[in-house]
């Protein structure tokens, strides 16, 4: 018997299958057993001090990044590198088994959301719950997202910063 | 069994035709197969064509479908489910997550593309409702032998309807027949949504594509009859500016307000003002499209502006009666009126309200009734009775209603949000997760700035969300609108009167360089107001591409969100921009209805830039926009069923839509592909050669997540196939430009769009020479006339 | 405009005029102010009524809201929300729960509303979409002139259409009228649930009443198109039996099975097999409505069964070619069909599959490319050669399919279902909690009664939840099906070809019966098969109210549900009973859309026994239904948008409607509350008194849990204040006997139902007196001419 | 944060609002809370053992006991008084504010639901949660209801009889 977390828009609730609520280990945990794992990082993680995890998080554990919306722009200021895409464009390649990967290495095995607009980074997740079953997706956002496979709990910013923290860390 | 009509006399008509080809006289043509066509329906139409048809004049359902599958092909439909879960029948509901089907059979996909066709013709039928309302009343009024005679400057009055229908409307009559084809068509969409029917997502999507044509058709009756019988300015480029905004409207008047689309009650109002001659001492505004019509009718009536100020001004309690039409009301209006005493009037079948109806009941008792408050409101269907009783019962309760004390003060509003719990659920409940709370609990230290921020642009849109969650109960849209008017002064603004259709000679003057690029694009800003961040950004949208010589066209609320802005100048985008529909023009056509001018105007670019014929020739059309016409729309806030019909719709002639993060929620978009490179290939009729094209335009319908992305993508989805070099250096410099304004660096993906070293922007020649050569780049000929028809063996 | 029609002969007509009333010639009326009824529609219809018109010819949406407020002040609308949220459009989803709004202002009761009107649209198009398929494919083929005769015992042929539209149609040319009116309405009517309009319940549920007498007309027009055009039975009662049971076809030919509601495309098949003479080479047979509409065109073709039997026979595999057609056919028809080699062939746009369009290509190039496999199947919108294919396709492949293995061996499924991981989910996903899991648990040790269980009756309805749920993918519907097969013998029943109409002269026999109650009542069985435990429930009730004298009246898949049953001698309900409609008889009018007949039976009654002019007419009509003819409708598995609609539209003339347990998911019901004396209240018309009235009928449309519960109901809810004491005593000694049956006693309420001794049936005469004294009974006027016109100041 | 339960039929999910899962120690403390309990009793319960549990909580209790579908003919054999009403129809009188209860002692204030047929139960159970906001349901059948304000878990039927068994006692 699966628990249930009301998600953070609460009628982004959509039926029987919910997200696990995640501590940061599990999310690890998640990151390290993949192979070909992908951050995806929208416009509400492209101000500090989001930005400035986003990036150790991706660097600690070799992320590649695919920006959303504008965030492409903060992050080249900053150097480093990212590929940009709408979120519905990354979500439609991510869900076809034949697209080869951003860096052409083949279709990634988990994305992890941080920074989207909430409910289009819902939407988008609702088409890989659907249509990528092997594709696994993790959210690091503040907000519990019930249509991802895995997502942090919904939190005040103090414990958000904690757990994206110890994201940063083994 | 054959009628025999004899030949009919008509008004003349103010034209000169063109040519032979526009004669339109005793050429008989046969209507085809399509199910009951037979019989009365036919009588007056098959005498009159004199044109060559086309291969399919009023098409059923199917007879589109090869040029859907073509769309659809190219751009395949992205869904993302709002609901894993069906709950159309009793089997359910069914759980249809991830490949597990319901009861029916039915699978995910195909569930989602249901939705949509739903969506679609619920939003084609409140179009077509709407004007099969508006010309049975005004054939009623006019007469059915009116002729539709939009001016000296339009011959091609209604280029939807010659495609479709394969035949030109003259008269207010003739706009039935229309009309009669349209709901036989939506009954059938309609019928395909019932469980145990459509199985295949890509077949729901065709039956969406056609319930979108019929929504354009639907638009089209309505705006035509109306601009013909009601005298609204036909195509006019200098129609005038009418005031807008909250702050326009004189209080200290009583106040009748239109909420709504349909113009015949407001019309019925201004009527009864003039004849009495009261115009100096009510108001009369409106909100939503009702409000835009009626100042097409009579440009003394004020906008108060778009959907998102309905329950704000409502709740500030300023207007004496509230009079209802249809479509896009708060559909608690009575509820908020009562609150402070306001007297709503239903006018039409389709918002009843539980009202008596008084229709046929003498006005002067209808009057007192609602004057001693022994009636809630009522229902009256006869606009002239309308226009009296709404007149009369607000210069009655004016007075009475001034003496009220409507909002709470701030020094309340202070107290009351001490109240606040800080539980954070008006957040939460928020569609744009707003910071009411902290709004709240700043107002509750005395500190309102943060509730300004959320008035200004309707950055809140005042949906009311919030308040439903509050477990204090604090009446929060109260508070943003008493903190609102207080602070936030001079909302007087103003919008150009909606003009209607487009010219035929402004087509022949932008009809080349829109076709060969060296007008960048024509961008449409249409739509409702369900905006992330407030209409700030979709004005500052109209105005990059106003500065950048694009054609900007507006109408519905879009049309009054881009007249609340105002320039460090104190102007707004109507008195900085002319109304002409020409480069740097700001071309409002009018109401949601007017909508169809604009897919009508790429139709006309088509006939009269490039001779196609129109009656009939449905896919050859909308080839040629998809290939040559670099239009886009820009649905920023669009929320309801009629929204996801008219991008639908457009879709179905070429014309790609960019949607605000919302519009995933409409679950299906139509996305391309730009790495598969065999969904690019067009057949170059010139040479009947098949060759590999460039992904242009990349999406049919596109979801941004803000205003900079969407602002880059609008400028990238006016790339054609059919640009020239010269068009092609301009569309490119604009995308660059943006892309680098808004990322900072040079588009990534520029290489698939240069064909040629001269598509090349001058300014960037260098740095893109540089990127070419990185991407391996070859040069590749232009097409002479890229299409999708004939390929595939058709 | 106005077209001058030069008068038309028309073929001579075999009827007795029984009074001037009925002359319909060169009568002049004025359609009314109703919306678009100017114009070409009007040409054919306004100079040919010869009656006296009554208030509401072709009324529109709010024309018959008076009646509607009337009944839904004292059935209120009962909601039972199957979702808290609203997904209807961007603002959204919305939470609704318990008092909160949505962003457009909208409450739970109003959603609910809306989706009932939805639904009921939905359906409604169902009908209408069907209707103007046949009838544009009937008057092409048959012309428009053909008359519209039922032959000599039928006088009034579109009882319903007389009522609503004001006038009769006398050729096929004449329903288009109809359907065009309809379509104009159902366009408002789906306006009316965009977002933002109508935002009151009651006016919500006055439109869903609209749409369902829509939908009567769209039945009403299609049956009466197929009758005339295609010559099936015209009120005969004695309709020969047909086959019916999967036991029925012969494995050993090539099987075509025809799935849907459109007779056309399996009239085609038949005309093809007939001219080619291979009658004794294939097996045409059909599940659904589609089937009993081919026997009524042929009687040799065969029925499978209702819904229910869809999902096994297709895996069955028995099935060479399978046509589907429209509505109630499994959305992955094309899947199942590939599983075992059978080709699918859709037939109408309502259904296509994705497959490719070869209406337009050469036969023997369709049949070649389907033999070779090299297309998964067709679209093909010609019947003729739709015909063709089928047939020739069935005979070249059904041998190799007969080589297929194509369901388990049963030791195969005793092994599969070891694989069982006991896991249960299986029974949670299944609407009704079949125990899935132990029939598997069973199997797999080598017990398969559980498995035969629910074959039996399709208490399991293979509607495959199940399947899609399990963890192991065990392929349950085949292992049933294999089992099924295998051990349930004899499935060879049959069913009365649907007769159409009643006859007048029926009505003149029965109709005062009925209405003085000397016949305790009507009662109809129709709709799907979404029941609770399985069709034997249904074939019990019949069987218990033919018993009993009621007139029993079915359609559709409760037609076929009810000869799925034997007695124990073996003999079928329709074996037992005559197709008389009459006491005892067991009347099958055809499919759904025959279920026009049903009300139209009531509004002959009304008029051939009490003599109230139709045309017109709508509220007296109805009025009088609901007070005097002891009708009431049983659509125990009702699941779809149709049976919704159905029963909306008959409650609008005041029929009431009993549901199994699943109708509570439609969201709505209508019930009386007769602990409040003041709902009942009546006008006896012949004293022009308002007296109190008994709670009679006491639901409009109400949900039961079980056979039992809804038995007893289905007997009051027969009663009718007009019923003279005789009548009375009967009703009242069957409500009586049944709910002692059921419940053990006599009913607590039967004082309500006692208005004068007399009343009282003899054999329960003392204990009543007894019961009447307890609650302090008195006797009370027995009202003349009960009714709830001309109250509250009509 | 509230948690959930996959209700037993996984698409009953309605909404935000879920069912609180109650042991019957917490359903007891609700029956001896209420001022005004009626126990409504499905003809799934009209059965042994289900009927006798049923009948010795009611009297344990005092409630007062309205059946269902025909229910009331097993309960009527055994002496038992209850007051028959279709579930649709007792449904639409507790929703009622101005309904005076079973008793004629007016409203009640807590309807414990068992036997019911389970999806017209969730239906009348989504009923009353929308509109009858002063009264408090409660389910002891074996399975998890959602529309409720309190249910017993999903359970199998030795878990289900211990829970009924409990309830007789104080
Ligand atoms: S329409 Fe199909 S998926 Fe939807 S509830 Fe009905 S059976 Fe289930
Ligand atoms: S009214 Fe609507 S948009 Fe404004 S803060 Fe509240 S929930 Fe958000
Ligand atoms: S919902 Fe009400 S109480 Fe809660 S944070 Fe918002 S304003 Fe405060
Ligand atoms: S589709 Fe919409 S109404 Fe239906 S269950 Fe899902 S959220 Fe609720
Ligand atoms: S229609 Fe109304 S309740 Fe439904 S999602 Fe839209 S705003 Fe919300
Ligand atoms: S196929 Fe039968 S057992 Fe399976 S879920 Fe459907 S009805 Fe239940
Ligand atoms: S779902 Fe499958 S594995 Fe689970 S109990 Fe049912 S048959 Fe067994
Ligand atoms: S009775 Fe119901 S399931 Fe059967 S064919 Fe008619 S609508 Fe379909």
């Amino acid at each position: 018997m699966s628990e249930r977390v009301i998600p953070w828009q609460p009628t982004v609730i959509a039926g029987p299958k919910q997200a696990l609520l995640v501590t940061p280990e599990t999310a690890k945990m998640m990151i390290k057993k993949a192979k070909r794992p992908l951050m995806v990082v929208g416009p509400i993680a492209a101000e500090e001090p989001i930005i400035n995890y986003a990036v150790e998080i991706s660097e600690k554990w070799k992320l590649p990044i695919v920006t959303t919306g504008d965030a492409f722009k903060a992050f080249n200021e900053m150097g480093i590198e990212t590929k940009p895409y709408g979120i519905v464009e990354i979500v439609n390649l991510l869900k076809d088994p034949d697209w080869n990967g951003v860096k052409s290495e083949g279709q990634h095995d988990l994305v992890i959301f941080i920074g989207c607009i909430y409910y289009i980074a819902s939407q988008g997740l609702s088409t890989l719950k659907h249509f990528a079953p092997k594709l696994k997706t993790l959210t690091l956002c503040k907000y519990f997202h019930s249509n991802a496979d895995a997502s942090f709990p919904n939190m005040k910013d103090a414990e958000w910063f904690n757990y994206l923290e110890k994201m940063k860390m083994d | 069994m054959v009628i025999i009509v004899a030949p009919k006399s008509r008004a003349p008509k103010q034209k000169i035709f063109k040519d032979d080809f526009w004669k339109t006289k005793d050429f008989k043509f046969s209507i085809g197969d399509i199910t009951g066509k037979t019989g009365q329906k036919e009588s007056r139409i098959s005498e009159e064509s004199s044109l060559p048809l086309g291969p399919t004049p009023k098409p059923n359902i199917t007879d589109l479908r090869s040029w859907d599958m073509k769309l659809l092909n190219r751009y395949e439909p992205f869904y993302a489910p709002l609901c894993d879960m069906c709950c159309l029948c009793t089997y359910g509901k069914c759980d249809l997550t991830a490949g597990k089907k319901g009861a029916c059979g039915i699978n995910i996909q195909a569930q989602q593309a249901r939705n949509v066709l739903l969506a679609c013709c619920i939003g084609s039928a409140a179009h077509s409702g709407h004007a099969r309302h508006l010309l049975g009343y005004l054939t009623k009024k006019y007469g059915e032998d009116l002729p539709i005679n939009l001016g000296m400057n339009i011959d091609i009055e209604a280029p939807i309807m010659r495609v479709v229908l394969g035949k030109k409307p003259e008269t207010l009559g003739d706009l039935k027949e229309a009309l009669d084809y349209l709901e036989e068509q939506m009954v059938h969409l309609l019928s395909a949504c019932h469980t145990g029917q459509e199985g295949n997502n890509i077949d729901f999507e065709s039956k969406a594509l056609h319930a979108g044509l019929m929504d354009n058709i639907g638009k089209e009756i309505g705006d035509i009859a109306q601009i013909v019988a009601l005298n609204m300015p036909k195509g006019d480029e200098d129609a005038p500016l009418v005031e807008l905004g909250m702050g326009t409207i004189d209080r200290n008047k009583p106040v009748i307000l239109c909420i709504g689309h349909n113009v015949i009650p407001g019309s019925g109002i201004i009527d009864y003002i003039e004849n009495e001659e009261l115009e100096d001492e009510l108001e009369v505004c409106g909100i939503c499209c009702a409000a835009l019509d009626i100042t097409r009718y009579n440009k003394s009536a004020k906008v108060v502006g778009p959907i998102s100020k309905q329950l704000k001004f409502v709740r500030s309690g300023v207007a004496d009666v509230i009079v209802v039409d249809e479509q896009c009301v708060r559909t608690d209006i009575l509820e908020e009126a009562k609150k402070n005493n306001a007297v709503v009037l239903a006018t039409t079948d389709k918002i009843c309200l539980g009202l008596p109806d008084l229709t046929k009941e003498d006005t002067d008792k209808i009057v007192s009734q609602l004057l001693k408050g022994d009636i809630e409101g009522a229902l009256i269907l006869d606009p002239d009775k309308v226009g009296e009783v709404a007149t009369r019962v607000a210069m009655n309760i004016a007075e009475d209603r001034g003496n009220l004390k409507i909002l709470p003060d701030l020094d309340e509003i202070t107290e009351m949000a001490k109240e606040c719990t800080e539980c954070g659920w008006c957040v939460r409940a928020c569609p744009n997760s707003q910071q009411m709370m902290d709004a709240v609990v700043a107002a509750g230290k005395g500190d309102y700035s943060k509730f300004i921020e959320l008035y200004k642009y309707d950055v809140c849109y005042s949906c009311g969300r919030c308040e439903q969650e509050c477990e204090r109960d604090l009446p929060l849209i109260s508070m943003l609108t008493k903190i609102g008017e207080h602070y936030v002064k001079d909302e007087k603004y103003n919008v150009r009167a909606g003009r209607g259709p487009i010219q035929d000679i402004e087509i022949r003057r932008v009809g080349a360089p829109i076709v060969l690029g060296d007008i960048p694009g024509v961008i449409a800003f249409v739509g409702c107001t369900n905006y992330p961040e407030g209409g700030e950004d979709v004005a500052k949208m109209a105005e990059e591409f106003l500065e950048r010589n694009y054609i900007v066209v507006t109408s519905g609320c879009g049309a009054m969100t881009i007249g609340e802005y105002r320039d460090e100048e104190g102007k707004t985008l109507y008195e900085r921009y002319s109304g002409d529909f020409d480069a740097k023009g700001l071309v409002n056509v009018g109401s949601c209805v007017s909508n169809a001018h604009i897919p009508g105007a790429c139709i006309k670019i088509a006939n009269i830039f490039a001779k196609k014929p129109l009656e009939g020739n449905f896919e050859e059309i909308a080839d040629y926009i998809l290939n040559r016409v670099g239009a886009c729309g820009v649905a920023w806030g669009a929320y309801s069923q009629k929204a996801v019909a008219i991008a639908t719709g457009v879709n179905r002639w070429g014309i790609p839509v960019v949607l605000g993060p919302h519009g995933s929620k409409y679950r299906r978009l139509f996305l391309g592909r730009t790495d598969k490179e065999e969904k690019w290939e067009i057949n170059d009729l010139r040479s009947g050669e098949v060759v590999s094209g460039e992904p242009a335009p990349e999406h049919l319908l596109y979801a941004a997540e803000n205003r900079e992305e969407a602002t880059v993508m609008i400028a990238k989805l006016c790339i054609r196939p059919n640009d020239t070099s010269k068009g092609r250096q301009l569309k490119l410099n604009h995308y660059i430009d943006l892309h680098r304004k808004y990322f900072g660096v040079i588009p990534d993906d520029i290489h698939k769009f240069v064909r040629v070293e001269k598509d090349i922007p001058i300014i960037y020649k260098r740095d893109i020479m540089e990127i070419l050569k990185g991407k391996g780049w070859e040069p590749r000929k232009i097409p002479q006339e890229p299409s999708l028809m004939k390929m595939d063996g058709d």
